[in-house]
């Protein structure tokens, strides 16, 4: 059986905006985040008006604002290196208090892309082995926020699933995601276990099922 | 809206539970939290386990929670009220005594979750070995500050020690604004930052609310991400008049 | 008299021996002391160990040191360069990978005298359990980071990392004094102090030569205490001119 | 024997300010030093025009400038709680900050009074067992500066040895003295052994060696 053969057809489910947007709908107003790049990068300009999320950039930001309008501080970029502003009320720290407040758990909620989420809630997203290794903040992250949000597709290129019974890919982090948004669906986990609480418009329950081999137990709203 | 500024301090700081641990910025009476220490003796809290360097000479903010048996225990490094002292050989309070510098790292450590680390210092002395007594019974030690892990790296013994996540913490800096950033004055800063940085909740009292784009975010001690809770430092309240006719 | 400004780079960096271990402030680009780190080329320094977060996508910096061959490892926790990995792949320099956080943890441990701390970073993952190739023969994995010492606090799982003491350190600032004391400009500001804290001799490239007593004692970033030699950032040479008939 | 009948006679050697002095000849130019309580803080005034020494202050001050002539700045403090200024260079750090330096051996010198130095370099100056025990930063001071200097009296109040073969009172360290200054003379710690390098004027070396219960040896200049 090939590829091919054995893979669903691929949904229209949320565009890449539109799971921004689903994520941006679930950060409460006030709460500190940290944004990996790819999809959560996108979810800033999808925050309600009147809810206020203060930006944090691993590399010492504390209030991250938007992209300058000119060339902007050579001195001021974020952590993908491509400049930045600040909000009023924003802080720079050195990068061992940056990762103080990382891993002291002083953050809310980090957003981030991922290879693999396992059904124990396992975070794989930093290593394709083969490739380049580097890691940079992922594992810091992952091991101090106590919300680790994951966007992603549901499936890969191939569209093989993404959301496993156990990753292959080298984890960066055991147990660590708490939520994860996918163009098909919204996950939650509870007591260590995935829990399908939300499908795209567009995908069924039975859609979602074909598309993950991670055991998950339903509870749709 | 992020808004960290609290009219009323007393209301805002009754979330703490009898029973609590807090971890104090100061160094003596340099940049020690009074108006938060008193509120909590105000608001009747009691069984408290203080992390704090000093109990000082006098008897207003850590020395006022002593005297009047608040506190379970303190860790410090340098008590020095006379009536603390009593307290301690009396079986009232207990004491954890640590060194400056591991007391200031273990809050630093607990706040940037890392549980534990070692450190040369007191390696080798009755405060790691599980002679020093943590509370007397009957002018007896009656229990002791259990004995360190140790551990020789580049053949030099160290101590493992922990990080300290308290429930609570009470900063006091010079300035501050609505985001909960703070800057503090010369050598008040010491244990402040500490302090902000290990507490689950944390309060600060300030002399001066700044709007929130006055402190350059060059120029931040520490970064309003790691504190709660704002409000103002109260005006010195001379001791004859607390314990006098008002 | 303190005076630790230096006229001469290249003679003060000299005394850089080749075999070095060294520690590097800078993200990417941002604070990274690009005239030390081409001093440290032309003076033909070779065999070096890098502390340093990422090797940059350019031939600047570190990644001149790299592609001329003259670093034996890399501590680092994203290199970019292809080059670098070609040369890591053909087993031509060492890779010890850790997460950001832990390396950032480790210089300031290092310098901090800490020798050790647990940390949960990279906990159960190939960068603390042994299988991560630290060098490459022909090919293959030949040699590996070594297995971390784990341990749970709180039922989760740490490892013990260890603080780095660096030979030298060479950091990068907007302004500084001939005491040595150093303020950094918004994110430029990142690993700076940390590397400036472990080296046992330390370079301070700056953009800006100030008076003894033009910076608050309040807006130090670095102390003095931490910086020995200081000199000026070198205009930036542009790679073409580098390469080109000069 | 009664305590009258062993000891011998008290000796006029050096004055607390003249082991100042003595000690101040011995710091070189741009050294970095900590001073404790009692006669170190004689010290500064004994420093030698045209030698810089730059003084630390365990609360977080590097800098540490002579007191006030008025009242001071009540936010500004040495470690004694007491008014202080700041020369120009000066530096504030917070207090971990300010251990991180003490700790990873940044000072030069520590200069501290003791209770007891023992003949392998042991360091007793914390605690009096029955009295009030506090530490202070004293235990990470001798764990992290490379020179550790005692100033003390060579004798006790009762006429007792303080440089014994072994220390009764609690430790502070374990050999980390590298420096004694007294009284009556200087002893230098070399491959953890204490050799007599000077008697005091008004000293000989009979009279340290009656004073004394360490095992030392002798290179007298």
């Amino acid at each position: 059986m090939t590829i091919a053969e054995s893979t669903p057809p691929r949904l229209a489910g949320r565009t890449r905006e539109e799971i921004a947007a689903r994520v941006a709908r679930d950060l409460p107003d006030g709460v500190t985040v940290n944004l990996g790049v790819g999809i959560p990068l996108l979810v800033p300009q999808a925050i309600p008006e009147g809810v206020e999320v203060f930006l944090q950039s691993e590399n010492g930001v504390l209030g991250m604002g938007p992209a300058p309008d000119d060339g902007g501080d050579p001195d001021l970029t974020d952590a993908g290196k491509q400049p930045i502003t600040l909000i009023p009320g924003a802080a720079i720290v050195d990068s061992a208090t940056s990762f103080a407040i990382i891993r002291g758990g002083h953050l809310d909620v980090t957003i981030l892309g991922a290879l693999q989420v396992s059904e124990s809630a396992d975070l794989a997203n930093w290593y394709v082995p083969g490739r380049h290794p580097a890691v940079g903040g992922a594992m810091d992250l992952v091991a101090g926020t106590p919300e680790v949000w994951v966007c992603m597709e549901h499936v890969d290129r191939e569209g093989r699933p993404k959301i496993v019974d156990a990753c292959t890919f080298p984890l960066t982090g055991h147990g660590v995601v708490t939520r994860v948004y996918t163009d098909l669906a919204v996950f939650h986990v509870e007591d260590g276990a995935l829990v399908l609480v939300e499908c795209a418009p567009g995908a069924t329950a039975r859609d979602v099922r074909e598309r993950t081999t991670a055991a998950y137990s339903e509870r749709l709203r | 809206m992020i808004d960290k500024y609290r009219e009323d301090l007393a209301q805002a700081l009754d979330i703490v539970w009898s029973g609590a641990t807090i971890a104090i910025g100061g160094f003596g009476s340099s940049g020690r939290p009074d108006a938060l220490l008193n509120a909590l003796s105000d608001l009747d809290k009691r069984d408290l386990h203080l992390y704090v360097n000093n109990v000082g000479h006098d008897f207003t903010g850590v020395g006022r929670l002593v005297v009047e048996g608040r506190v379970r225990r303190v860790t410090a490094s340098f008590p020095i009220l006379q009536e603390f002292y009593r307290m301690y050989f009396d079986g009232r309070v207990e004491l954890e005594l640590i060194p400056q510098g591991t007391l200031a790292e273990r809050m630093r450590a607990g706040g940037a979750g890392i549980p534990a680390f070692f450190t040369p210092s007191g390696a080798g002395t009755m405060l790691s070995d599980g002679s020093f007594p943590l509370a007397y019974d009957e002018g007896e030690a009656a229990r002791h500050v259990p004995r360190k892990e140790s551990r020789d790296f580049d053949g030099r013994p160290h101590v493992l020690e922990h990080g300290i996540r308290a429930d609570f913490s009470l900063v006091k800096a010079q300035k501050g604004d609505r985001k909960g950033n703070l800057r503090f004055h010369r050598s008040a800063r010491n244990f402040n930052p500490l302090a902000a940085m290990c507490g689950r909740t944390s309060f600060a009292e300030i002399e001066q609310l700044v709007d929130v784009d006055a402190l350059d975010p060059d120029d931040i001690h520490v970064p309003g991400v790691l504190i709660d809770h704002v409000a103002m430092t109260a005006a010195p309240v001379p001791a004859a008049v607390q314990e006098g006719v008002s």
